[in-house]
């Protein structure tokens, strides 16, 4: 399940979720994504998310079918929020339920590391001197690129 | 053949323009070509199309590389390297 | 943090604590490990956890500062239930949080990994036609030595 | 040398006790010597015992194997393999 929203999400809530999806769903496994409170050395005042509205939900929906299709897994749900978001407020989740916990930790990190290189978000970082796109990092594309020779 | 183009985020700011409707003739052929189209219309498209891997294409909705050919009626997205989660 | 109790645990509130803990974590990853419903084919009445009371705080300290001291992470909370549960109830809370979001999928891992084959509880599953002590898993063996030569 | 004992869990119900003191001879060396002396109480405690695998050791509320040596005052423990999360 996917799902884009401005507003801010309840992890419990979708933890809970994914467990109530099946009798057999032992463990959950989640990644929560938070807005830092500074970029480099300097305190941020928000940031703001743009996306690809008519590509989004097909890129993350592409995403959890290609984790569900790697690993023995029940449920993902995926929540990206949009817009503009300050520090400490939730960004991301990426919950996934199954009942052998080794896929599921592979299968979570997998969808995260995926989205950050191939879904149409970017990032904004609004300081008091001005704003400033974040740039894109080496490291998350070689977290991803280790998924393909697996 | 016409298709829509879209711009995102650091390129669209840096282009003034989100989006626009462009005529290519119909033998255009491929993502890289449409790239040597815009990258003549002045100095800040030529810059903003310079790297080959600061612009990422989707072809209707789909991350893909630049050899993809184009039909009419395509959207064709251009943006930097994305940066959610 | 340790936490073992009886009462049942709030998973959104936990990761919110995790997160509240620095203002450079921008990653949490947590697992929650439930109460299945059924044991084989047989329906579940409930499980029973007993442990060992004066080393089990103890254990799952050491689990957590091996954790800390092999990746780069802020925090870890462990919570465990004790007692009686019900299917579908939580068992099992891990969180850990850290700007780094690969350090802490496999610091969250591998304290799951190493809680199941090193911290002393013991299942037993109630079943209307009599209780059951749960056998340990050769497959929960084989994740936690994995570890080992990490 | 005086030592306490606590069994838990599957062992605990078949050997029907939770804990007790028990005094060994002050060289009776390590926890492979309190089992063997364990196992001569009767049939059932020699049959718990006799697997080396079924049957794990925590001495102080640590998890040692059966070579570690035992000291006068030590809280010795045994178990099945843990079973929790």
């Amino acid at each position: 399940m996917i799902r884009l929203q401005m507003e801010d999400f309840d992890t419990g809530a979708e933890i809970n979720a994914l467990h109530s999806m099946g009798s057999h769903i032992g463990a959950v496994v989640s990644f929560v994504g938070f807005v830092r409170e500074f970029s480099d050395e300097s305190r941020l005042d928000a940031i703001e998310l743009e996306h690809y509205p008519q590509m989004t939900q097909k890129s993350l929906e592409r995403i959890a079918t290609e984790a569900k299709s790697r690993w023995n897994i029940e449920r993902v749900i995926i929540i990206h929020r949009i817009g503009r978001l300050t520090p400490d407020e939730q960004i991301v989740f990426v919950g996934v339920a199954s009942s052998h916990r080794s896929e599921a930790f592979s299968a979570c990190e997998f969808v995260i590391d995926t989205l950050k290189t191939q879904a149409p978000f970017w990032k904004k970082e609004c300081f008091s001197t001005g704003d400033q796109w974040v740039d894109a990092k080496l490291s998350d594309t070689s977290k991803s690129d280790r998924w393909k020779s697996n | 053949m016409r298709i829509k183009v879209c711009y995102f985020a650091r390129l669209r700011e840096k282009l003034g323009i989100s989006d626009e409707i462009i005529d290519l003739p119909d033998n255009c052929g491929n993502i890289s070509s449409v790239r040597a189209v815009l990258q003549k219309r002045d100095e800040i498209w030529q810059q903003a199309f310079a790297s080959d891997q600061s612009v990422l294409s989707a072809l209707n909705h789909e991350m893909v590389t630049s050899d993809h050919q184009l039909e009419a009626g395509d959207e064709l997205a251009f943006f930097p390297p994305v940066t959610g989660g």
